[in-house]
């Protein structure tokens, strides 16, 4: 792998650039591989980087049914965030965020992580009672949180409608000041180039088609390229987990929902923190280009068509102005869908199954970006150690029947 | 220009078997109207009955007459698995006047209130801006009856208000 | 916003109804002769198919019945909306 | 003066002079023009600059493809940024800037930007700002600054926005010839017709055209058709409005722009509408865009698309260069080169294909252009303006390298590359595009929706053509709706230029493509044919991946000029063909919508219904502050004067406990329940025994989700043998009736029950103290009042101050209480008597703060505040409300694994060690706050009030095994860090015996 660097640049621009290599090859699959990971989205590829570089499992191929980063992976609002409400969960994605923090220097890859703060609105007295829990709980953990005031947020945020005339007003809000938003696409493309320099063949236009066991156990994956044997196999498909467990005879505790976004056209900066509205459903950062990016709510039915319904993007411009609200005047560029997978307590599942050798990384809902790293170097643990980190062991799936749920829906901040 | 009146009536909510004819014919026997079993119209004669859904109405009559009505319900339907309940203090009516009308409510209202579809005697279950209605097509006046749930009220009004350049009286019937 | 015909009141928007998840889960007789596990595949594994799947919907600001959706996941197309009581076979 | 402009033409009102400025120089235009029409008039060719470049860009277009003229218009509150100039319709009193350039558009200093730009290729910001990884916060607010185009408005917005549902037959997006072909079809034969144009007038290239119709000017036409279209009563014509959206199930989305092109003091109304319209048929008929011609240096000013030189020449009358070299490789653009000329402009062709044009090219001939077939443009000359055009000959497919050039004097180069069909709501539909091997662009495919793509929208470039595929469109969609399809005279459009294109994607240059001046693909993001190639070079290859990693297409025009050209680069590096590469798929919005017309009238005081009791009105001339509580406004306290909430509630719950108080409890749920089966569904829903419940009495109950947890709680109470009547907390009360009737019609559709939501009709009033009794006597009940006949936990029909009412003695305060149900006519009224009546007492009303206080004394449980959706009624120490006889729904949950576990948190009371500190809700409470972190937590406050009656402060809290670890010190760690001593205690705090609602 060619060093990426100030320098590298300005040498490759004297050659006119014509001496840039691939970020990744693009390899023929091969028959075998220790660890077939079914999924080139961020989580997929971040697991084969963290198996090769923590693990020294090096002989491992990502299969995508498409092009990497091309399903949430580059459809989301880009928000990384640790200030989860139950312990199990805030330290899972803790882990993550300080992944996050060295990750552009890790991959060699900058992925523009910037942690300009994440503010969670209260709106309500019952709305603070869950701040002033989810942050004392944080705080506990480790987790930088704190409770600010109205007054705090108009100073950092001076469009924000902080009147207390309005229909929701502002009461305060939990402030995680190393949260922030990171270039979403980046983050598939750096992990895909960094494992690839580690030996992993990442194999695009690749759909698995059948999970092949043999007697309970894994034996590899049926593709529309042929069949790939593997000794351990890693699924990790956002939007299509119950498909694959279908393939594999396992049922999920999952349902698959579309989940809308928008974009506003370029300006100049006008927002510099990444504002989140439980109660009024819409949460909003503005993008290093210039784009205000606004998070829409899940819609209520199944939905595999990257795609929702109109109204649920009416409810989020109503929610965005009713707390910005100059920002009618302001006109949405795009709009699209992604697929999310929801357990039933908006926690994520990494867990071994009851097949040998096949693990399941799935369920994220809504909050699956922001984990993105610390969910691959989980997951390549519970495949290379063949049991859980102990990060993760909450996360496994025998919590349905245990009734051992981590309920974020509960009292948490928004599902995120 | 659109006419609003807020009227004072009363309201009664049905609920009965409308395949059974004990049923219908105790209806018409205590009421004086026939029971609307085709969806999405209204009866009327002293007073208006609504179909809401295959086992469910709503009756609108003068608030006078609800104790007297509700009597004669029960009596007639004596012996049948109903449910009949006073919602008068539940209840909001509006009464919405004037060629605009369709106009106004389409702005905030998914049904389809063009004449050739939704015609006097048409009434419908659905949402108004944020609050759920219920709108009925009473004369070709045109005037539209509008009933929403007492807490959601002045909400409406309020939107009403907005969306409207409408004349606001209240009358007894 | 999906048209959804209600079986009563006929087609009206998405936004007057409230959807209800998998049709055809029949709560178990007896839920204490279930294992654990079996209580859990109740409780919280759906089909979750990506295509054809039958599904509940409440005509909530309408009619306030349930009823039975067909709808394919992948493109929302709609091929069959009935009454409970009608193709009972949901419920095997 | 208005130096481009034509003497005579156009479709412009001369007598109306508009006054503007423009990057604050004053500028005149007429009414009709848009704003980029009226720049070129004036002369005006730097009117932006590029993304990150910052290279001076001019007007390319005339429509919504424009990527150059983005503009800020307006300022203070009603500005409005990133508007397309060629889209703006100029008004007087116009304030119109670059969004671009600092100083100024002609000085950038950012131009910089251009002598590093070999270093600033497709990603290079991914490669570098890496090191030292602190710096990158002060990176980042340097790209964040450079970025962005216009900016948004500081205040909030004045104007009003509204939606408009609409239902018809035929929907027609675009009124250009076949549009309006459509409608006139559609129309005639009676069906309900929708027709929007995203311009302010109808009639789409025929605004532009030369075009004789039946030999009569096509604009003659034009206007008698839209006149006749204005008569019929089943059209709506919508201009400047955009369909812009097309979703499932045919609902497609319009945004119509009311007052934008009206001078500013006479703006009055809604600004704009959107039309949510629900279509049975729609007819897409939205054109084509012109493709640029991709060679070097071609986004200097003066470089634009030839059809928009057309439409500037006969829409607008304005001329934008005086010496023009028209390069195409079509015969759409000879067309331009004649208008050109008639226009007294000199002009020369220059054809890349060998065999130069059909049949119009003697027409150009004839009139006296030269034709140089089978050349190229390989560069220009000129920056802020381009002076003349190097010409080179076309070697036919080799990729690059020229054999010799020569230069051509000129400041207009109007370009055609062909034409690409708006095939955008075609796939927003779900429609797949497909590659048209002879028209070389992507045509609609297959149709998923109710849909039909005609005119140059689908391909057919013959105005004939359009004519009748839109007549036959409008005619087949009527007929679908049940309409009878008439006959309709199409006119004859006499001879049509013929419309040969042979494919040029990247014009040869005279050096290699990565050493070549560059050849812009997207000009407004600056994506260029070197940009592909690395992309490719570095494994992008997949389009989408090219797209994102170049920005090609993400720019405010959508990619309406690039995409097609960048797929063709992407092509020519994988040496694959371009339906191989990929197609696009497209995504709402077609152009850019406001927030403020997609939020419509929700917004302000509209954003969410408020609810309000009866008795609201009471409340506010009280001066209460309401709490807001779902969609609920409760009064939370009510203060005399000078008391805050903390006197205030003090003062409420004195008053309460040692006389008389009085709430509003209106807004809990109500349902009421009847049937011969009325028992056995409640049986089966709540977890305590109905069936041994009497006639008159109540019970406190509770309803758990089947995964066990506590769901919601409330009385019930036994009107009759098959009468119940519920109350639900007030969040959840059209939950919990939507989930009873879920049962009863998915699950048990063989119970007769009928559930009937009460919660508006009756108001409840809460009569609460050791007075309360008194009170009712003293306004006369009908019923004996006292312990032996109506006790604790009953209810009876009374009549109470004359007027009918539901009397129940519960007590959700532990004092004796009384709740009155009431009609809700008749609250406001029973509300005023009692509180007159009560002076003698001391009556105090109280609001939500104080109900908290005094039922946190008592112990009483608030579901979801006290409870979270993880809590089993044995955490709340409800075990004693589960039913052993028989299964209820979420029992058999209660006995998993991790249901019964030992340490689970159980409520209990706190109190502060150090009597004084009241914690705030929420905080956690650890064993050992100097652990190390993680802190392991053992539970955490969920309640927390100073009790006057105590004169302490009292809390509740979920600790693990807390029942069994009374008397155990703990500690509750503040957010601030600091750290305070609890004790743990009995929830119940307060009459344990509860002596006090018995009474």
């Amino acid at each position: 792998m060619k060093k990426y660097s100030v320098v590298s640049l300005l040498r490759n621009a004297l050659s006119y650039n014509r001496n840039w290599t691939e970020a990744w090859r693009s390899p023929a699959p091969q028959r075998e591989y220790d660890v077939v990971i079914v999924g080139g989205g961020g989580h997929g590829l971040a697991t084969a980087y963290y198996l090769a570089k923590e693990h020294g499992i090096r002989n491992v191929a990502v299969l995508e049914k498409g092009w990497i980063g091309g399903g949430n992976t580059g459809r989301n609002t880009t928000i990384v965030r640790s200030n989860y409400l139950w312990t199990e969960a805030s330290l899972l994605y803790e882990k993550s965020l300080k992944l996050w923090e060295g990750l552009s220097q890790d991959l060699n890859y900058n992925v523009m992580f910037s942690q300009r703060g994440v503010y969670n609105l209260g709106h309500n007295l019952q709305d603070m009672r869950d701040i002033e829990r989810r942050v004392a709980a944080n705080r506990l953990n480790g987790i930088d949180a704190e409770v600010v005031t109205a007054e705090q947020i108009k100073n950092a945020v001076p469009l924000i409608n902080t009147s207390s005339n309005v229909r929701y007003p502002i009461l305060g809000a939990s402030l995680q000041r190393r949260g922030g938003v990171a270039r979403h696409d980046a983050v598939a493309w750096g992990f895909a180039r960094a494992a690839d320099a580690l030996g992993v063949d990442i194999i695009q236009q690749c759909e698995v088609t059948g999970i092949n066991r043999d007697r309970g156990r894994v034996t590899g994956v049926e593709t529309t390229r042929g069949t790939i044997n593997a000794k351990k196999v890693g699924v990790v498909v956002a939007g299509n987990a119950s498909v694959l467990g279908d393939m594999a005879g396992l049922r999920l505790p999952i349902e698959s929902h579309p989940l809308q976004a928008l974009v506003s056209e370029p300006m100049k900066p006008v927002l510099d923190a990444v504002i989140m509205s439980n109660a009024v459903h819409g949460y909003i950062s503005q993008s290093d280009k210039g784009e205000l990016v606004i998070g829409a709510g899940i819609d209520a039915y199944i939905g595999y068509g990257q795609r929702g319904s109109f109204q649920t993007i009416e409810h989020t411009m109503e929610a965005i102005i009713a707390l910005f609200p100059m920002f009618s005047r302001v006109r949405m560029l795009r709009q699209w869908g992604g697929i999310v997978d929801i357990c039933p307590d908006a926690c994520p599942i990494i867990s071994k199954t009851s097949v040998d050798g096949l693990y399941f990384n799935c369920g994220w809902g809504t909050g699956g970006f922001k984990a993105t790293p610390g969910s691959g170097w989980t997951f390549a643990h519970t495949i290379a150690q063949n049991q859980p980190h102990e990060l993760n062991a909450p996360f496994d799936l025998r919590r349905f029947e245990t009734g051992a749920l981590i309920d974020e829906h509960g009292a948490a901040a928004v599902a995120h | 220009m659109t006419e609003v009146k807020r009227i004072d009536l009363g309201h009664i909510n049905l609920r009965g078997d409308a395949g059974d004819d004990r049923f219908a014919d105790g209806v018409e026997a205590a009421l004086g109207l026939t029971l609307p079993v085709d969806p999405n119209t209204l009866s009327e004669s002293d007073h208006r009955m609504y179909w809401l859904g295959p086992d469910e109405w709503q009756v609108v009559a003068d608030r006078k007459n609800v104790p007297v009505l509700l009597k004669k319900l029960e009596d007639a339907l004596v012996d049948q698995h109903v449910s009949i309940n006073d919602l008068s203090g539940g209840q909001v009516t509006l009464h919405l006047a004037g060629a605009d009308v369709p106009e106004l409510l389409a702005k905030a209202c998914t049904l389809d209130l063009h004449p050739s579809v939704f015609g006097v005697g048409d009434c419908a279950q659905s949402g108004l801006a944020k609050a759920n209605v219920l709108i009925g097509y009473i004369d070709v006046a045109p005037v539209y009856e509008i009933i929403v749930r007492r807490s959601f009220s002045e909400y409406l009004l309020r939107w009403l208000r907005q969306n409207s350049h409408f004349q606001v009286g209240t009358a007894s019937s | 916003m999906l048209l959804i015909s209600c079986p009563y009141c006929g087609a009206r928007a998405e936004t007057e109804f409230s959807y209800g998840g998998e049709a055809g889960i029949e709560r178990p007789k007896d839920p204490h002769a279930l294992s654990d596990a079996e209580w859990a595949d109740y409780l919280f594994m759906r089909k979750n198919p990506r295509g054809l799947h039958t599904e509940l919907w409440i005509h909530a600001q309408g009619c306030r019945r349930w009823f039975k959706v067909e709808r394919d996941t992948v493109s929302y197309k709609i091929t069959s909306s009935r009454e409970l009581s009608l193709g009972a076979s949901e419920k095997e | 003066m208005q130096r481009n402009r034509l003497e005579n033409g156009g479709r412009i009102d001369r007598s109306q002079v508009l006054h503007f400025r423009f990057n604050g120089k004053k500028l005149e235009g007429y009414r009709g023009d848009s704003l980029a029409s009226a720049l070129l008039a004036n002369g005006v060719t730097v009117v932006g600059r590029s993304f990150k470049l910052h290279r001076p860009r001019g007007i390319v277009g005339s429509g919504a493809e424009e990527p150059n003229a983005i503009m800020q218009i307006g300022k203070g509150a009603t500005t409005q940024p990133n508007l397309r100039a060629t889209q703006v319709e100029v008004y007087d009193g116009m304030i119109a800037r670059s969004t671009k350039g600092w100083p100024s558009v002609n000085y950038d200093i950012s131009a910089i930007n251009n002598v590093f730009s070999r270093a600033l290729g497709a990603g290079f910001y991914y490669k570098t700002f890496m090191r030292p990884q602190a710096l990158w916060r002060l990176y980042e607010k340097i790209i964040r600054k450079s970025a962005g185009f216009g900016k948004a408005p500081k205040v909030a917005d004045p104007d009003s926005y509204e939606h408009r549902n609409a239902h018809c037959d035929v929907l027609i997006a675009g009124a250009g010839p076949a549009g309006i072909m459509a409608a006139l079809a559609a129309g005639l034969s009676g069906a309900r017709v929708i027709i929007a144009d995203e311009q302010c007038e109808f009639g789409g290239s025929l605004l532009a055209s030369t075009a004789m119709f039946d030999d009569l000017p096509a604009t003659d036409w034009l206007d008698d058709t839209l006149a006749a279209l204005a008569e019929m009563g089943n059209i709506t014509m919508l201009p400047r409005s955009t369909v812009f959206g097309y979703y499932d199930h045919n609902f497609v989305t319009i945004a119509e722009r009311c007052t934008d092109h009206r001078n500013e003091a006479e703006r009055h109304g809604v600004r704009q509408r959107l039309w949510r319209v629900r279509a049975k048929q729609v007819v897409l008929a939205q054109g084509a865009f012109e493709r640029p011609l991709v060679f070097c240096n071609n986004d200097r000013p003066g470089v634009m698309q030839a059809s928009a030189v057309s439409t500037y020449l006969h829409r607008y009358a304005v001329r934008p260069g005086d010496r023009a070299v028209v390069f195409t490789n079509n015969d759409s653009a000879y067309q331009t080169a004649i208008d050109l000329l008639r226009a007294g402009a000199t002009v020369a062709i220059v054809d890349s294909r060998p065999g130069g044009a059909g049949a119009i090219s003697q027409s150009a001939t004839a009139a006296g252009i030269p034709v140089l077939a089978g050349h190229i443009v390989v560069d220009v000359n000129g920056g802020k303006r381009i002076t003349g055009v190097r010409v080179g000959k076309w070697l036919g497919e080799a990729p690059q390298v020229v054999a010799s050039s020569m230069l051509i004097d000129c400041d207009l180069l109007a370009m055609s590359g062909g034409w690409s069909p708006a095939v955008h709501l075609h796939s927003q539909a779900g429609g797949k595009n497909v590659w048209d091997d002879e028209l070389y662009c992507f045509v609609p495919g297959e149709s998923t929706q109710a849909n039909q793509s005609v005119g140059s929208g689908n391909g057919k470039w013959l105005l004939s053509d359009c004519l009748q595929e839109g007549l036959a469109a409008g005619n087949n969609a009527a007929s679908r709706c049940g309409f009878k399809p008439c006959d309709v005279a199409v006119p004859e459009t006499g001879s049509n230029i013929e419309a040969s294109i042979e494919p040029l994607w990247r014009v040869p240059s005279e050096e290699d493509p990565d050493h070549c001046p560059k050849q812009f693909i997207d000009f407004q993001n600056d994506v260029c044919v070197s940009d592909v190639r690395l992309a490719v070079r570095e494994g992008y290859r997949n389009v989408e991946h090219v797209k994102r990693y170049t920005a090609l297409g993400f720019g405010t025009d959508q990619g309406k000029l690039g995409n097609i050209n960048g797929m063709a680069v992407v092509a020519e590096c994988l040496g694959k063909s371009i339906p191989d590469v990929g197609t696009t798929t497209f995504r709402p919005a077609y152009t850019p919508v406001t927030f403020g017309v997609l939020a419509g009238d929700s917004v302000g005081e509209l954003f969410e219904p408020v609810r309000t009791t009866a008795i609201h009105e009471w409340h506010e001339a009280a001066a209460a502050p309401f709490e807001v509580v779902g969609q609920w406004h409760r009064p939370w306290y009510f203060p005399k004067k000078g008391e805050d909430l903390q006197v205030a509630v003090e003062r409420e719950c004195l008053a309460t406990r040692n006389s008389l108080g009085i709430m509003d409890a209106s807004t809990l749920g109500k349902i009421d329940v009847r049937g011969p089966d009325a028992v056995e569904f409640l049986e089966r829903v709540y977890t305590h025994n109905i069936g041994k419940m009497k006639v008159g009495r109540c019970a406190y109950g509770i309803l758990l989700g089947e995964d066990g947890m506590l769901m919601d709680d409330g009385v019930m109470a036994r009107l009759g043998e098959q009468h119940f009547y519920l109350t639900t907390t007030t969040g959840g009360a059209a939950s919990v009736l939507s989930w009873l009737e879920s049962w009863l019609q998915t699950e048990w559709p063989e119970l007769d029950v009928y559930l009937t939501s009460l919660t508006d009709h009756f108001s409840t009033i809460a009569v609460v103290g050791p007075n309360s009794r008194r009170l009712l006597q003293k306004i006369g009940c009908d019923i004996d009042l006292d312990k032996e006949n109506f006790p604790f936990m009953s209810v009876k029909g009374a009549e109470l101050g004359g007027t009918q009412v539901q009397l129940f003695r519960v007590s959700f305060s532990g004092e004796l209480a009384f709740e009155v149900n009431i009609d809700s006519n008749n609250a406001l009224q029973m509300w005023n008597m009692l509180i007159d009546a009560g002076q003698e007492f001391d009556i105090t009303p109280y609001g939500t703060e104080t109900m908290h206080v005094l039922r946190a004394e008592k112990g009483f449980v608030i579901v979801g505040q006290d409870t979270d959706g993880s809590v089993t009624p044995g955490d709340v120490g409800m075990n004693w409300l589960l039913s052993k006889d028989k299964d209820f729904l979420g029992k058999r949950s209660l006995s998993r694994p991790d249901s019964i576990r030992h340490d689970r948190k159980q409520l209990v009371g706190l109190l502060s060690v150090d009597e004084k500190t009241v914690l705030p809700e929420g905080v956690q409470i650890v064993v050992d706050p100097d652990l190390p972190q993680p802190v392991p937590m053992c539970g955490y406050i969920s309640s927390s009030y100073f009790s006057a009656c105590l004169g302490h402060p009292i809390a509740l809290a979920l600790v693990e095994n807390g029942r069994a670890r009374k008397g155990e010190i703990l500690y509750a760690v503040l957010t601030d860090g600091s750290v305070v001593e609890v004790r743990i205690v009995s929830s119940i705090f307060y009459d344990a015996k509860g002596e006090r609602q018995n009474d």
